[in-house]
């Protein structure tokens, strides 16, 4: 029973057309024990980028004030906001970082990036808990029940999903990985973001 | 950079003067203005840095000297003043975008760049038994979020944006001419001749390509944006900043 | 004789003066003005530029870029306090850093915005040490801290090379800020609005300020306010383009042509 | 409980079972002991071994190859061990592993061919019969703890049709038309699939012959535990033939210019 | 022979020969309302290397019968043939096939009797009822099994199995206003889902790929309309009151 | 927090390691980090260096990224694989072309492989072993092509051609059968992919697509996803869901403002974080 299973809870996140999704179930256990159903895992970065944080819990508020504090001071000294890939980096520098002790936290990407013609170009991204960067074209992945979504995932997605389409392939895939998973569930949370407008929605899932 | 307790001495030698000017920075000013010229002009599609390289004798091997020094493949930098300090400044440079390459996967934006210069300057003139860096620094880079920009650090270590400077001897005029010359929408040809025009005011002896140094940022295309980096995921964003070659400089003198 | 005792900055004279301090305020004296007038609603600070010349880009302000302030007096230290110098510019970087710097390291020990007059403090035991130990020179700067908190709400704060801070209703610093002083004791009032105290702010400038006409090139502008809708401070360090209209709305705007060029 | 039974008897963690409550606390057993029971050694593991076994179909038949190798760890110790041996009139049976198992295998069979002709019932022992054989008899050795520590080919040609299986100590089975054991498995099996698979019936004897000669010099570049001295058996309609030691022209030469590991330039 | 991981090695370990290995592969089952589908891929692996691309995992056992098995190939298929050989004494004495559920307990003995040395397999029994209706039967290596309509096991059973909770059983699917979800799937829905279940497992399981075998049941009334497109159908048996067996092979990817 | 530069790179930070000894003594093993599997290849031919990857990264069983780039950049012509720890391999190489940069601004000259290959094996023996980076390092410099291995201890090879990871053995066997000295750019580029599919083909901890990338004195080719022998077959049904599909409990639209103000993320932050 590994220290990433100590906690429990999963985050996915999907590319459609023009937009991304990241959703993360809202268990807070400790081994097989149920404590919370509404623990926070995905966070926002900045408008168009958000982190989601699976694994040991201490690790997750650890983190997420680590990255807030380093996002802040870069946005403050560099005056513009940071770009998915450029805090995907910043994400993987860091765990690496503590390479030999590390954070047991394997983090998923998701966001929109300006392309050079001013346009936005979806970016979701995952990394190990010691930063080895994925950037993917379709779906990431991570958690406990990342087998299971990795199955799921892989059945029903498609390129080029328009939001609402893309919010019910991610969430029927989040609540049906995550109900053959003893250490996730127990309520679900998705983000779809767009160009202009970041869709968030609580799922009606099983509560056992 | 002595430490508060390593250095000899640990109290400051640049100090307030009771009319509250810091005179080291004063004298520090006047070492660059001893320095060859220097100068920078923004265009609208790039930046041109060129710099005097005065040698003191004919003996001196004039190749070595590098006074237009690349410190990441998107920032240049040229320097009025003393040498020695610049190829400090320059090594620390090189090591503080590499740093941030580490951290952040691409190179840093002109200004920030900048500021961190601007910063190890600074407490040169706040730190223990340290005297002031003896050079004016023009930066040239170029970045997504800001494209071209040029700055200039001084030894106080206080920047600012500029579209055109002038800095070392005759910097005075040198501001002058630029500022009767210099329009918003310059392109980076003519900019390179009004530079070349500029330096040959206040020059001494013959302009050749063995006595000027040249250094040009030009704003990449649409296309090479789209491309990204070369090399892969892991490669590097192709250079915007390099050095005119020696015939290069030729071909622009003799037109 | 005096000259013996005003190059060790850290040791008394014998009248009981420490020289360096009042060389350094000596420098602020000549440094571009800035005034901050606390309102119920609001807090708002204007400064006068000295680094002016036709040859300097100002295009990183003029779009907005530099919301973090145009990089000469108006800085953003934390989303609820912005920050306004006056002195020695690569100083004044130095301590805006560390400003930034200690308000993230508060929000990632407390999980809370910065109180003002908590980071005012912490920028003053900095300067103070340098007045007492280390040999060091003190820093060149004195700070206006416009800020906004749950506990005191909006707050203006001024600081000086000494160390020592103090709270305002309405002051100012730098370039004869004895008249503007008077200015403002004169035209204060306890219960302005935020737009009353943009009027006020305004017009002594123009007052104050040596050239005798007022616009963008040489003046920058900020107000905190608080936006109820996301309940949070708002910080808004104006754009060039903003303040014209700001000046031209109080009529102080220039009467020539040549800023219209710009 | 822990349905896994890959952690039966192994050392548990107390992350998982916090009490304790497993294994059940039994009584002492005060029965009779076996005084010889602790001097039973169980457990094995192969002295004299022979390295990998290389086998596949072709058009007419199936062909094996294996060198004449048995190592003693690191020794080079026997030289000159059949390895491919024949097995009734249609079979041939190669083994890797431990050598003196392989002799056994080799009695037991002898006395199973023994029987079958005493039987004189018109019946002659094929490879799919010898194969299932080998399969019973390595499970049956495996499940008493006691296994035969080899892994065996079995190859052979009859009323006209090809067979070729593996069997090994643990008695997993598996048939292919190209196989390889030890290290065969990492280095020939590429070479061989890459030659053999989907064109089985158009393989002529020589190409057959080419194909495991390649994969046996590139065994004997990489595998350190092999010879450059090896027999080829073939099983096709005209019977078994397990042809006497040969040997594979190598090249080294470009090994000349090569200087040093690392920096070093002379 | 698998390469020992390198942290074993760090403190003194026993040698101790170890029984049991793994050789991938994943199987399922989905029974339909007249009609079952039991399928596996046909890999057989150990460690990091293919042992063959085709070693069948679903077997035959009767005209109405299909076992198929999962997790150590030797204990696998030795177990199977025990299995054949009590079917083929049962039919010896009672001159007909041992009817699905029989089996079911057959097997479930049989596993059991090894509790204490278990054979290191998951079985899907699959296969047409003696009241016509599709049933799966799945056991745990040591014998406690349970009818289910679509059961999953092997290597790929955590990515497979939540993919047929949702495309079988249609769960968490809200059905559309004023209707409700089938109960039960037509057989070419079944196929495909079968068919894109094992794709899915493919790309993301490092064990299962070269090849699937797929077995159809089907009971007496079941016409074969439908069935006339399916690719690489082949029939094994008809009985003579029409139950029937097929089965076909797809190509998986072979890396 | 130390008041440290945010771009210092102060090494690597231990701080965590007492917490994580605790956990792992109570018998919590720590998780597996994704590993490349990999099959990895270089090679010499006439003109130079052809380096050859597949682009499977897995994670125990699972494969965590399908088409990943295990080719990574050194400098201009010198490009080095990774297999093992894939973000050792990542970092180890990411750092050393880093001082590499540095090193050509310094000397003012074009670097050299050997440069390269020693400051990796030093790096790599320095941590003996804990930064599990075996690597394939193949370019052209003054001297010539040339060609390493370098192994997580820190020992190198310098050969005509060479494999590494999971796959080597299947790719060796390859490369023993028909490697041949001063081969054509064309031969040597088919070699390399038929070393490479060996290991796609043979080894599970290798797959998907194969990666070349040709090095000679003049240029470099990057010849990303080369072959693709692993497209995944069109699927035979499609399952979109009707909109509604999935029930949901509670909905906020945040709309972002056109005109993009920075907030900066403080206590009270994004609505949402306290919901």
């Amino acid at each position: 029973m590994s220290i990433m299973e100590y906690n429990g809870g999963s985050v996915i996140a999907m590319v459609g057309k023009d937009c991304v999704a990241i959703a993360s179930d809202l268990r807070l256990g400790s081994q097989a024990l149920g404590i919370s159903s509404n623990f926070q895992r995905i966070f926002p970065v900045t408008d168009r980028v958000y982190v989601g944080l699976p694994g040991l819990a201490t690790d997750v508020t650890t983190l997420r004030e680590r990255f807030r504090y380093r996002v802040n001071m870069y946005t403050i000294k560099e005056e513009r906001e940071i770009e998915p890939e450029t805090f995907a980096h910043l994400v993987s520098s860091t765990l690496y970082q503590h390479r030999f002790g590390p954070y047991f936290i394997e983090p998923v990407m998701a966001g929109l990036s300006k392309t050079p013609s001013g346009g936005f170009k979806p970016f979701i991204a995952a990394t190990d808990l010691i930063g080895c960067l994925n950037f993917a074209k379709d779906f990431v992945v991570a958690g406990t029940a990342s087998a299971k979504l990795f199955g799921v995932a892989e059945g029903l997605w498609e390129p080029d999903l328009e939001a609402e389409d893309l919010f019910e392939t991610i969430s029927q895939t989040l609540l049906n990985a995550v109900d053959r998973d003893a250490y996730s569930g127990w309520g679900a949370i998705v983000h779809v973001i767009t160009k202009d407008k970041i869709i968030t929605r609580t799922l009606k899932g099983r509560m056992d | 950079m002595a430490t508060a307790d390593g250095g000899a001495y640990s109290y400051s030698l640049t100090v307030f003067s009771p009319s509250g000017k810091l005179v080291q920075i004063e004298h520090a000013l006047a070492a660059v203005s001893q320095g060859t010229t220097s100068l920078g002009i923004k265009a609208s599609n790039g930046i041109v840095i060129a710099t005097e390289k005065k040698s003191s004798s004919i003996l001196i091997d004039d190749s070595m000297i590098e006074k237009v020094a690349v410190v990441c493949p998107n920032i240049g930098i040229v320097y009025s003043g003393m040498g020695p300090d610049f190829r400090v400044l320059i090594a620390r440079a090189r090591k503080s975008a590499q740093a941030y390459w580490k951290i952040y996967g691409e190179y840093p934006p002109t200004k920030v760049l900048t500021q961190e210069i601007a910063t190890v300057m600074q407490k040169a003139t706040q730190s223990g038994g340290v005297r002031p860096f003896g050079v004016s620094l023009l930066v040239a880079g170029w970045d997504t979020n800001r494209g071209p920009s040029l700055y200039q650090v001084d030894p106080s270590g206080s920047f600012w944006a500029w579209k055109a400077s002038a800095i070392g001897k005759n910097m005075v005029n040198a501001k002058t001419f630029l500022e009767k010359r210099y329009n918003d929408d310059i392109s980076l040809e003519d900019a390179i001749h009004t530079a070349l025009l500029t330096l040959k005011e206040g020059f001494e002896g013959q302009m050749t390509e063995k006595t000027i140094e040249i250094g040009v940022v030009t704003v990449p295309t649409l296309e090479e944006l789209e491309a990204g980096k070369i090399g892969g995921e892991t490669g590097r964003p192709k250079p915007t900043f390099r050095k005119l070659s020696e015939e290069e400089v030729r071909d622009y003198l003799a037109l | 004789m005096a000259r013996r005792y005003d190059s060790r900055t850290t040791i008394f004279s014998p009248e009981g003066r420490l020289y360096q301090i009042e060389y350094a305020m000596e420098a602020i004296s000549h440094a571009g003005t800035v005034l901050g007038v606390l309102a119920k609603d609001g807090v708002v600070l204007a400064a006068e530029k000295r680094v002016t010349g036709k040859l300097l880009d100002l295009s990183s302000a003029k779009e907005g870029g530099g919301y973090g302030g145009s990089g000469e007096k108006m800085f953003l230290l934390n989303s609820n306090v912005i920050g306004g110098v006056a002195g020695i510019t690569s100083d004044a970087n130095s301590l805006v850093n560390y400003a930034r710097t200690v308000a993230q390291q508060h929000l990632l020990q407390y999980n809370d915005d910065i109180p003002v007059e908590l980071l005012a403090q912490r920028l003053c035991d900095m300067k103070q040490g340098y007045t007492q130990f280390g040999g060091l020179r003190p820093f060149g700067v004195s700070l206006l801290y416009a800020g906004y908190d749950p506990h005191y709400h909006f707050q203006l704060y001024h600081s000086d090379p000494s160390g020592n801070y103090s709270g305002w209703k309405a002051t100012c610093i730098g370039a004869n800020n004895g008249t503007a002083q008077s200015l403002l004791k004169q035209e204060y009032k306890d219960d302005l609005g935020v737009e009353e105290a943009i009027g006020l702010v305004l017009r002594v400038m123009s007052k104050t300020m040596d050239s005798t006409t007022l616009g963008s090139e040489k003046l920058e502008f900020a107000v905190l306010t608080y936006d109820e809708a996301a309940k949070a401070p708002k910080a808004k360090i104006y754009k060039p383009a903003e303040i014209d209209a700001l000046l031209r709305a109080e009529g102080l705007a220039k009467k020539d042509e040549d800023t219209e060029m710009k | 409980m822990d349905h896994f039974p890959t952690n039966w008897g192994r050392p548990r963690n107390d992350a998982f079972d916090a009490y304790a409550t497993y294994p059940i606390h039994q009584r002492p057993y005060n029965g009779p002991k076996d005084t010889f029971a602790d001097g039973v050694q169980r457990t094995q593991q192969p002295i004299v071994t022979g390295t990998s076994v290389l086998a596949i179909k072709y058009k007419d038949g199936v062909m094996m190859a294996a060198d004449n190798l048995a190592s003693y760890g690191s020794l080079a110790r026997f030289k000159d061990v059949q390895r491919l041996h024949q097995v009734g009139n249609y079979t041939v049976i190669g083994a890797g592993g431990d050598m003196s198992d392989f002799q056994y295998i080799q009695y037991i069979l002898e006395e199973l061919s023994i029987d079958e002709i005493s039987a004189q019932d018109g019946h002659e022992l094929g490879p799919i019969e010898i194969h299932e054989y080998m399969s019973q008899l390595m499970y049956a050795r495996r499940s008493k703890m006691n296994p035969l520590w080899n892994s065996l080919l079995i190859g052979g040609f009859k009323d006209g049709k090809r067979f070729l299986s593996y069997v090994d100590l643990l008695g997993t089975t598996y048939s292919a038309s190209t196989l390889a054991t030890g290290y065969g498995a990492f280095i020939a099996q590429p070479l061989l699939r890459k030659a053999v698979e989907g064109r089985e019936d158009v393989i002529t004897e020589e190409e057959a012959r080419k194909i495991l000669e390649d994969s046996m010099r590139v065994l004997f570049y990489r595998d350190a535990r092999s010879m450059n001295k090896f027999q080829i058996a073939t099983i096709s309609s005209a019977g078994v033939s397990i042809s006497d030691s040969m040997q594979l022209e190598t090249a080294w030469s470009f090994a000349e210019n090569i200087r040093g590991y690392g920096a070093q330039t002379q | 022979m698998i390469m020992p991981d390198m942290d074993s090695l760090a403190h003194p370990q026993e040698r101790r020969f170890n029984p049991y290995t793994e050789n991938g592969g994943t199987i399922l089952a989905i029974a339909g309302a007249d009609f079952s589908v039991i399928a596996g891929d046909t890999r057989q692996s150990e460690g990091y290397s293919i042992q063959t691309r085709y070693a069948p995992k679903v077997f035959r056992l009767t005209d109405r019968a299909v076992l198929a098995v999962n997790g150590f190939a030797a204990d696998g298929n030795m177990f199977v043939k025990k299995v054949k050989q009590r079917l083929e004494w049962y039919h010896h004495a009672h001159a007909k096939d041992m009817p699905l559920r029989a089996i079911a307990r057959l097997i479930q003995t049989m596993l059991y009797a090894r509790r204490f040395f278990p054979y290191y397999v998951y079985n899907i029994l699959g296969g047409i009822e003696e009241d016509g209706t599709g049933a799966v039967y799945s056991f745990d290596p040591v014998g406690s099994y349970e009818r289910e309509a679509c059961r999953a096991a092997g290597a790929a059973q955590s990515l497979v199995q939540p993919f047929l909770d949702n495309q079988i059983y249609f769960k968490n699917q809200e059905a559309a206003q004023g209707t409700s979800h089938p109960s039960h799937l037509p057989l070419e829905t079944v196929l495909s889902i079968v068919i894109d279940s094992f794709t899915s497992a493919t790309e993301r399981h490092i064990e299962v790929g070269d090849g699937l075998e797929i077995f159809i049941a089907l009971s007496k009334g079941r016409t074969l309309q439908g069935m006339e497109s399916i690719r690489g159908l082949q029939e094994l048996t008809v009985t003579e009151d029409g139950e029937r067996l097929f089965v076909m092979r797809r190509d998986l990817k072979k890396d | 927090m130390s008041q440290q530069s945010a771009f210092s790179s102060p090494g690597f930070d231990f701080s965590n390691s007492v917490r994580n000894n605790f956990l792992q003594e109570k018998g919590m093993p720590l998780p597996k980090a994704t590993s490349t599997g990999t099959t990895i290849v270089g090679c010499l031919f006439k003109d130079g260096i052809i380096l050859g990857a597949d682009t499977r990264a897995t994670e125990g069983e699972i494969i965590a990224d399908k088409n990943c780039e295990k080719i990574h950049y050194i400098t201009e012509s010198i490009r080095c694989c990774g297999a093992g720890t894939a973000a050792d391999t990542e970092f180890t190489t990411a750092t050393i072309s880093s001082n590499m940069e540095l090193h050509s601004l310094s000397t003012g000259r074009k670097p050299r492989v050997v440069t390269v290959m020693t400051m990796l094996k030093q790096y790599l023996f320095q941590y003996q072993g804990h930064i599990g980076a075996a690597l394939v390092l193949g370019g052209v410099d003054s001297t010539g092509p040339h060609l390493f291995t370098i192994h997580p201890h820190g020992s190198t090879d310098k050969l005509p051609y060479v494999t590494m990871g999971s796959g080597s053995l299947a790719a060796m066997a390859v490369f023993e059968s028909s490697w041949k000295p001063n081969m054509e750019r064309s031969d040597a580029l088919a070699l390399v992919s038929a070393a490479v599919s060996a290991g796609i083909f043979n080894d599970l901890g290798s797959g998907s697509n194969v990666d070349a990338c040709i090095i000679t004195a003049t240029q470099t080719e990057m010849l990303r996803n080369f072959v693709k022998p692993n497209e995944r077959v069109e699927k035979e049904r499609h399952y979109t869901f009707r909109r509604g599909t999935t029930a949901w409990k509670s909905e906020n639209i945040r709309d972002l403002i056109v005109n993009e103000d920075i907030t900066l993320v403080g206590a009270t932050g994004d609505a949402m974080d306290t919901s």
